[in-house]
C-alpha cells in the first residue's frame, strides 16, 4: 500500500478511482493521462502485464488494462474509454513487452488504434479484412446489425451519485432486514442453517448479508473462520491452539500480535496479504 | 498412373487384374499427412500410439503432402486457414483422400456461426469419409481409416474423377465481401 | 481450381534484405511437423543462424469470445474446453472462479478438493503430451510413444469421472457438474502408484540423457527481466528463476491447505524448463494425493444459485495451468450471459518472446526452443 | 415415451461388479507379451529365409554357369557370353537382393520399432503383417509421378538413382558365405569408400534440384556431414588393410578366422559403428531429413517411387554398413572362435572328394556361413534401429565437433594402434 501512495494521482485529468467485485479499477478518459499513469506505475513497481482487453462499450471503446506487481501480488486494472470516431490510444508496449501482441489483438478484433506501438498490424485475421468483428454492431457472423445504434456518452459522476444512493439503499435495507432476522430469532425457537450460499447480492454485500441471516445466535460461541478467504480446516485447527476462535478476536488484532502469530504457526505474512483482520471485520459487522 | 478403376475396360482381364492388385496395395498402405489443426489433432496422434496403433494397419504418418495418401482435417478449419488447407490437398500426389475428423471439420461445430469459421471442410476439399465427434474417440477414427480402405480397394465404391468437387471459394472471403448480406 | 488472387493476401511475409545475399527465408508452418499446430513462422535464415523471426498466428482464429458474447454463462464452459485442449480441465476454473466471484458463490469444500485434484491430474496429462512432442520435436520417437500410453490411463479416469476424455465439460460455477464416483480417489491413487514409477523413466530419456542435455544446456536463454516484462509465465517464467505461481500467490480452490512450494531454476535456459516440468510431475502427484487425503468423502458436490450478475460488475481472476497464467476478464451488463469475456491465454502471451529467443540461434535450437516454451495453438488463437 | 414401472423393473440390469475399479491397464501392450516378441521373432526369421534364398541363388550361379558341358564357361572360366550373361544376371540378382532384403527389413524393423515402443506394427496385412511393405511398394510405384514446376527435371530424376545404386553396388563385393562374392576386387575397400561417396552427391543434388528450402537445408547438412564421416569411416578401414595386410575383403574374412578383428581394432571398429550410423542418416544423425526441422529434408518434394528408392536405399544400407561391419571386425561368414572346430569343415568333409555328397557338402557349408554372416548383421542392423528408437538428433555443430573432435583423433589412435599391433604380432 506504501508505494501505491507514492503515485501521483492528482494532476491526471478524467481520473477516477472505484473498487469493484474487489478489483481496484483507474478510470480514465483522457489517452495522454493513461500514459502518463501507466509510466508512472511502472516505476511504482507493476512490471507484470497480465492482461490488455478491448471491450466495445456500445458508447465507445474500452481498453482495459489488468496489472501485477509482483514483489507483493497487488492487482489493478485501468479502464481507458475512447470513442468510436478517435479510437486512438497511445500504447504501452514499450513499457510491458507482455502487452504487444494484446494491443493488437484489440486492434484486430475490437479496431482500437495504439499510437506509438511498433507493429502495429492485424494478428488473427488476413490482412486485407476490414472489420474488426468484436464491436457490437457485427452479429457473431461479422455482418453489420442493420438497426444498430451507439448509445451516447454515459454521466459519469451521475452514475457515480446513483451508485453512491444504491449503496446506501442497499445498506439500509440490509439494516432492516438485519432487525427482522434478528426479531425472528428471537420468536423461533431453532435458527435457521444452510441458508447462507444460495441467493446472494453482488460481492460487495455478500459477507454481511448472508452472515446476518445464517447467524443470529449469540456472540460468545465458536465461529465459522473458514469463511475467511484464505483459512481453511488446518488454519482453524492452529488458530485454535492459539486460542483464536472467534471474528472478533482476529478483527481485533493488533499488528504486533499479528506478527507473533504468524510467528508461531509460520503463516509469512498471510494475515496482512489476505487481510483475514479486515474480512474478520466485516464478518463481525455482518454478525452483531 | 493416376487414378486407376474411372477407365478401367472390364473386358481386359489383366489390366482389371493388375487394377484390383493396384487398389488392394493402394487400400492397404495408406499413409496420412502429419497434419494437424486443433483438438482432434491429440486424438489423431493417439491412435498412433500404443492402445490405438495405426501402424497395425499400415497407417504411417509422413511429414510432407508428397508422400501422403490421406489428408485427415483434424479439426475447425478457419478462412485463413482454408487457403492453406486447399493448397496443401494440391499439393499431395494422386490418388488422394481426405477424411474431415470431428464436428468442426464437417461442418463448423460448435463454431459454426463465428464470422471466421468456414462451415465444413468439404466446400473447400472433397472428403471422403466424415468421423463425427468433438472430438471423435481414436477409435472412430481408426474406424474411418478403415471405412475408407474398403472404399478405395473397392472401384465401384470410389469417388470418379471427374466429378471432383469445385472449391466454394466464397466461404473463404471476409463477411460482407462475400456477395451475402444479412 | 486454384484459390482467386484476391484472397490469397497473406500475412505479411518477410522480404530479403538488400546486400545481404546470404540470407534466405524460411517459412515454417502453417502445417509443419514441429509447431504443434498451425502456426507460421517467417525466419530469416543466414546458412543454420536465425537472423530474423516474425511469427504469424490466427490460423486457428475461432472467435471463442465473440461466441461468448451470445451465450449464457453456463453455455460458455464448453468452448473454454476447447481452447487449450491438452490441458481441457484447467480452462475451466478460472472462468468458474471469476462468476463465482461475480456472482457470490461459495463452493463447498468437496468441489473444491475434487477440482483441485482434477486440475492437477490434468496438468500431469498435459505435462505428458509436451513431453512426447518435445521429444519428438528432438528426434526421438519412443518417449511419444510412451508418454501417449500412460496418458491413455489418465484419461481412462478423467472419463470415468466426468464422462468426457478430453474435453470433459466438468468444472462449473459453485463446484462440479456431476459427483464423482466412489472409487475416484482410489483411482487416482492407483494411476500414482503406478506412475509415478514410470517418471524416472521420462526422466532418464530426457532431462537425464546426455544427448538430449547437449541439446538444451545453455539455448534459449530466457532473462528474468524479460520474462516478467514479456508477462512469460507459467514454467518458462519459472525456469528463469521468478516464483510466481498462482496457486502460492494468488490462491484459489483447496491450494490454501495443501503444503507445497514453487519450483523454480535459475538457469532460464531449455533445459531449466523441461526440469521445472518434469519437477512439476512430481509436485502434481504429491499434490492429488495430499487432496485425496484432506478430502471430504461425502458432503454437497455443487453450491446451487442462480447467477445473477449486475450491470458494470467485472472481474478478472487467473488460474495456473499448465502453460502458466490462464486469466479470464469477464464484463457484465446483467444479461444472463457475459457482455465481454476476454481470455488471457499463457500461451499467447508466451508466444511474444519467440523473436528475442531465436534471433541468433541455430535453425535446429529454434525447433528445440519452440518446443520448450509449450505452446497450443487453440489457445493461442481462441 | 415413458415405461410402466412393471416395464420398467423388467429391464435387464447390468450388474456392476463391486471391484471394478481401475487398475492401470498394461495387458495389452506390455512389452514381455509373448505374442508381440514371437510376431518380430517371426519377421526376422522371414528375413532370413528370403534373403538367405536370393543370395542362395547368388551363390549357385556361377556354379550353374560351370556345370559341366556348360556352353558358357570352359575350363573353370566364363566364355565371352557367359560373362555376359553372368554380369546381366548378376546386376539384376544385385538389385533384387537390395531391393528384397530393404524391404523385409523395413518390416522388421517397423516391428522390432513396435516392440521397443509398447505397440503392435504392422500386423493385418498378410499373416503377422508380411505384406505390409509388399503393398507400400505397389502404391509407391502407381503414386503419382510428381516434377515440380521449378525443379531440375534432369538432376530430380537422377538423384534417387544415385542413391539407390550407391547402395547396391556395395552389395556386389561383399562376401557372404566361402566364395560366394559377386565382384571379387582386389581393391575391394577403397570400392567401399568410392560407392559409399555416391550416395552422398544423390542426397545432396537431390536436395538441391527440388527447389525447396528445406530440401537445400537438408541437402547442404547431408553433403557436409556425409563428407565429414567419410574420413573417421576410411580411415578405420584402412586400420583393417594395415592389420590384414589386403584390401580384398575375402582375404579380410579369411584373416579372421581365429580371430576376429574387432579384439585388436576394437577402437576402430567402434569409431566405424558410429561413423556407419552417420553415414545412413540414422538418429541421432538424422539431420538431413530431420523430420521435425525440416519436414523431410532432402526428399521433402519427392513422391512416389523416387522417394521409393530413398527409402528402400536408406532402409539397404541399415543391412549394408552392418554388413560391410561384419566383413571388416566380426568375422564375416565364420562361426565364432571358428579357428578352433568349424562345423563348416565337417560339411566339407561330407563324402569322398570330389563326389556329389562332397560337392553338397561344399554348398550346405556356405549357407551355414551365410547363415552366421546373416545373423551377425541382422544383430547390428537391430542395434541400429534401438540406437534410432531411442535418442534424440545432435545439432549440426555438435555433430561436426563429434566427428572432427572426437572421432577423427579416436580414428587415428586406432590406426595407430593397428600398425603397432602388427609390428609387434606379424
Amino acid at each position: 500500500m506504501s508505494t501505491e501512495a507514492a503515485i501521483n494521482l492528482e494532476d491526471l485529468p478524467t481520473l477516477r478511482q472505484q473498487t469493484i467485485c474487489g478489483e481496484k479499477v483507474y478510470q480514465l478518459e483522457d489517452p495522454t493521462a493513461y500514459r502518463q499513469l501507466c509510466e508512472r506505475l511502472l516505476a511504482a513497481g507493476y512490471d507484470f502485464p497480465q492482461c490488455l482487453s478491448g471491450v466495445d462499450m456500445e458508447y465507445g471503446l474500452r481498453t482495459v488494462l489488468h496489472l501485477r506487481r509482483l514483489s507483493d501480488q497487488a492487482e489493478l486494472t485501468l479502464w481507458l474509454d475512447v470513442p468510436y470516431d478517435r479510437p486512438h490510444v497511445p500504447s504501452v508496449s514499450d513499457l510491458w513487452g507482455g502487452v504487444d501482441w494484446h494491443e493488437r489483438e484489440a486492434y484486430d478484433l475490437v479496431g482500437i488504434h495504439y499510437d506509438g506501438h511498433e507493429d502495429l498490424r492485424r494478428i488473427l485475421l488476413e490482412d486485407h479484412w476490414t472489420i474488426h468483428p468484436l464491436q457490437r454492431r457485427y452479429d457473431t457472423g461479422g455482418y453489420l446489425i442493420p438497426d444498430w445504434q451507439a448509445k451516447p456518452w454515459p454521466d459519469w459522476d451521475a452514475i457515480a451519485k446513483e451508485k453512491e444512493e444504491a449503496a446506501r439503499k442497499a445498506a439500509e435495507a440490509a439494516e432492516k432486514r438485519a432487525a427482522a432476522a434478528k426479531a425472528k430469532a428471537a420468536k423461533a425457537v431453532k435458527p435457521k442453517e444452510g441458508e447462507g450460499g444460495a441467493k446472494k447480492p453482488p460481492l460487495s454485500e455478500v459477507k454481511k448479508t448472508s452472515d446476518q441471516v445464517a447467524k443470529p445466535k449469540a456472540a460468545q460461541t465458536a465461529d465459522d473462520l473458514t469463511k475467511i478467504k484464505g483459512i481453511g480446516a488446518h488454519y482453524v485447527a492452529l488458530l485454535k491452539e492459539q486460542g483464536i476462535t472467534r471474528f472478533e478476536q482476529l478483527a481485533n488484532l493488533s499488528d504486533d500480535e499479528a506478527k507473533r502469530l504468524e510467528e508461531k504457526m509460520n503463516f509469512k505474512d498471510r494475515i496482512a496479504r489476505e487481510q483475514w483482520r479486515e474480512q474478520a471485520r466485516a464478518l463481525q459487522e455482518g454478525k452483531s | 498412373m493416376g487414378l486407376l478403376g474411372s477407365d478401367r475396360r472390364p473386358d481386359n482381364i489383366i489390366l482389371g487384374k493388375l487394377d484390383d492388385l493396384i487398389n488392394l496395395a493402394r487400400s492397404r498402405s495408406m499413409w496420412p499427412l502429419t497434419f494437424g489443426i486443433a483438438c482432434c489433432a491429440i486424438e489423431m496422434m493417439n491412435s498412433s500410439a500404443p492402445r490405438y496403433d495405426a501402424d497395425r494397419f499400415g497407417f504411417f504418418y509422413r511429414n510432407t503432402p508428397r508422400q501422403a495418401d490421406i489428408m485427415i482435417v483434424s479439426g475447425t478449419v478457419n478462412k485463413k486457414m482454408g487457403k492453406r488447407v486447399r493448397t496443401l490437398y494440391e499439393q499431395m500426389a494422386e490418388p488422394k483422400w481426405v477424411i474431415s475428423m470431428g464436428a468442426c471439420a464437417n461442418q463448423g461445430g460448435p463454431f459454426r456461426q463465428g464470422y471466421s469459421v468456414v462451415e465444413g471442410v468439404d466446400k473447400i476439399v472433397p472428403v471422403d469419409v466424415y468421423v463425427p465427434g468433438c472430438p471423435p474417440r481414436p477409435e472412430a477414427l481408426l474406424q474411418a481409416m478403415l471405412l475408407l480402405r474398403d472404399k478405395v480397394a473397392d472401384p465401384e465404391k470410389r469417388y470418379i474423377p471427374g466429378t471432383l468437387m469445385e472449391a466454394d471459394f466464397d466461404v473463404l472471403a471476409e463477411p460482407g465481401k462475400d456477395g451475402r448480406s444479412l | 481450381m486454384s484459390i482467386p488472387a484476391a484472397l490469397m493476401t497473406g500475412p505479411t511475409v518477410l522480404e530479403p534484405v538488400v546486400g545481404k545475399t546470404d540470407e534466405m527465408i524460411v517459412n515454417l508452418g502453417p502445417q509443419h511437423p514441429a509447431t504443434h499446430g498451425v502456426l507460421q513462422i517467417v525466419l530469416g535464415v543466414d546458412g543454420e543462424r536465425v537472423t530474423r523471426a516474425v511469427p504469424h498466428i490466427g490460423f486457428l482464429h475461432r472467435n471463442h469470445e465473440k461466441i461468448e458474447e451470445s451465450r449464457s454463462y453456463a453455455q460458455v464452459i464448453p468452448y473454454l474446453d476447447r481452447m487449450d485442449y491438452v490441458s481441457g480441465l484447467q480452462n475451466e476454473l478460472p472462468y468458474c472462479l471469476a462468476v463465482e466471484d461475480l456472482a457470490g458463490l461459495e463452493v463447498p469444500e468437496r468441489a473444491k478438493y475434487i477440482r483441485t485434484a482434477m486440475f492437477e491430474f490434468n496438468r500431469i496429462i498435459s505435462h505428458l503430451v509436451w513431453v512426447g512432442t518435445y521429444m519428438l520435436d528432438l528426434g526421438a520417437i519412443t518417449p511419444f510413444l510412451y508418454a501417449f500410453r500412460d496418458r491413455e490411463m489418465a484419461l481412462d479416469i478423467i472419463e470415468r469421472t466426468t464422462g468426457g476424455r478430453m474435453l470433459p465439460n466438468y468444472f462449473t460455477f459453485g463446484g462440479v457438474r456431476r459427483d464423482v464416483h466412489p472409487k475416484f480417489w482410489q483411482d487416482l491413487l492407483d494411476f500414482l502408484d503406478y506412475f509415478e514409477k514410470v517418471v524416472p523413466e521420462y526422466e532418464t530419456l530426457t532431462v537425464d540423457a546426455p544427448v538430449f542435455q547437449a541439446r538444451s544446456v545453455g539455448v534459449g536463454l530466457l532473462s528474468q527481466e524479460l520474462a516478467v516484462n514479456h508477462g512469460i509465465s507459467g514454467p518458462n517464467l519459472r525456469a528463469s528463476g521468478v516464483a510466481h505461481d498462482l496457486r502460492k500467490d494468488q490462491p484459489y480452490d483447496a491450494y490454501p491447505e495443501l503444503d507445497f512450494s514453487v519450483i523454480t531454476r535459475d538457469e532460464g535456459d531449455v533445459w531449466a524448463r523441461s526440469k521445472v516440468r518434469m519437477d512439476e510431475i512430481y509436485q502434481s502427484i504429491d499434490l492429488i494425493r495430499q487432496c485425496a487425503e484432506l478430502a471430504p468423502r461425502s458432503g454437497p458436490y455443487l453450491a446451487r444459485g442462480r447467477v445473477k450478475i449486475e450491470a458494470g460488475e467485472q472481474r478478472y481472476r487467473a488460474a495456473e495451468i499448465s502453460r502458466g497464467q490462464l486469466g479470464v476478464y469477464i464484463h457484465s451488463d446483467g444479461g444472463t450471459g457475459p457482455y465481454r469475456s476476454k481470455h488471457r491465454s499463457p500461451s499467447f502471451v508466451n508466444l511474444q518472446i519467440i523473436p528475442d529467443l531465436f534471433i541468433g540461434q541455430k535453425f535446429s535450437d529454434v525447433i528445440a526452443i519452440l518446443g520448450s516454451i509449450d505452446i497450443v495453438l487453440g489457445e493461442v488463437d481462441r | 415415451m415413458a415405461l410402466s414401472s412393471d416395464k420398467r423393473s423388467q429391464l435387464k440390469r447390468i450388474p456392476i461388479p463391486e471391484d471394478r475399479h481401475f487398475k492401470p491397464q498394461l495387458v495389452g501392450y506390455n512389452p514381455k507379451t509373448p505374442n508381440r516378441l514371437a510376431e518380430v521373432l517371426a519377421h526376422s526369421l522371414l528375413y532370413f529365409v528370403f534373403v538367405g534364398l536370393l543370395l542362395l541363388i547368388y551363390g549357385v550361379l556361377p556354379w550353374l554357369f560351370k556345370l559341366p558341358g556348360s556352353p558358357l564357361a570352359s575350363g573353370g572360366s566364363f566364355t565371352t557370353t557367359g560373362a555376359v550373361l553372368y554380369g546381366i544376371l548378376a546386376a539384376v540378382l544385385s538389385f533384387l537382393v537390395a531391393a528384397v532384403a530393404a524391404l523385409i527389413l523395413i518390416l522388421v524393423l517397423r516391428k522390432y520399432l513396435g516392440l521397443v515402443q509398447n505397440r503392435y506394427g504392422p500386423m493385418h496385412n498378410g499373416p503377422a503383417g508380411a505384406f505390409q511393405t509388399i503393398a507400400d511398394a505397389v502404391k509407391m510405384v502407381a503414386k503419382e509421378d510428381f516434377v515440380p514446376g521449378k525443379a531440375d527435371a534432369l538432376v530430380f530424376t537422377l538423384a534417387p538413382l544415385m542413391v539407390f545404386v550407391s547402395a547396391f553396388l556395395l552389395l556386389t563385393i561383399i562376401p557372404f558365405a566361402p566364395g560366394w562374392v559377386l565382384a571379387n576386387l582386389n581393391v575391394g575397400l577403397l570400392f567401399i569408400v568410392a560407392a559409399g561417396t555416391i550416395g552422398a552427391y544423390g542426397v545432396l543434388v537431390g536436395g538441391w534440384s527440388i527447389n525447396n528450402k528445406f530440401g537445400l537445408l537438408g541437402g547442404l547438412r547431408a553433403a557436409a556431414q556425409l563428407v565429414s564421416y567419410e574420413i573417421p569411416l576410411s580411415i578405420s578401414l584402412l586400420t583393417v588393410a594395415v592389420w590384414v595386410g589386403s584390401l580384398n575383403l575375402m582375404d579380410i574374412v579369411e584373416a579372421q578366422k581365429l580371430w576376429w578383428t574387432a579384439i585388436p581394432l576394437l577402437i576402430s571398429a567402434a569409431v566405424y559403428l558410429i561413423a556407419s550410423l552417420a553415414e545412413i542418416k540414422m538418429t541421432p544423425f538424422d539431420l538431413p531429413e530431420a523430420e521435425s526441422e525440416l519436414v523431410a529434408g532432402f526428399n521433402t518434394e519427392y513422391s512416389g517411387m523416387r522417394f521409393g528408392f530413398f527409402f528402400v536405399a536408406e532402409f539397404a544400407e541399415l543391412f549394408l554398413l552392418p554388413a560391410i561391419a561384419v566383413v571388416l571386425f566380426f568375422g564375416g561368414y565364420y562361426q565364432p572362435l571358428a579357428g578352433f572346430w568349424d562345423f563348416a569343415d565337417v560339411l566339407r568333409g561330407l563324402g569322398a572328394e570330389g563326389s556329389t555328397l562332397n560337392q553338397f557338402g561344399g554348398l550346405l557349408a556356405s549357407a551355414y556361413g551365410m547363415l552366421w554372416f546373416l545373423l551377425k548383421t541382422a544383430l547390428l542392423s537391430y542395434l541400429v534401429i534401438w540406437v534410432r528408437a531411442t535418442l534424440p538428433r545432435f545439432r549440426d555443430d555438435q555433430l561436426m565437433e563429434l566427428c572432427w573432435k572426437v572421432l577423427i583423433p579416436l580414428s587415428l589412435i586406432g590406426l595407430a594402434v593397428a600398425v603397432i599391433l602388427r609390428l609387434v604380432f606379424k
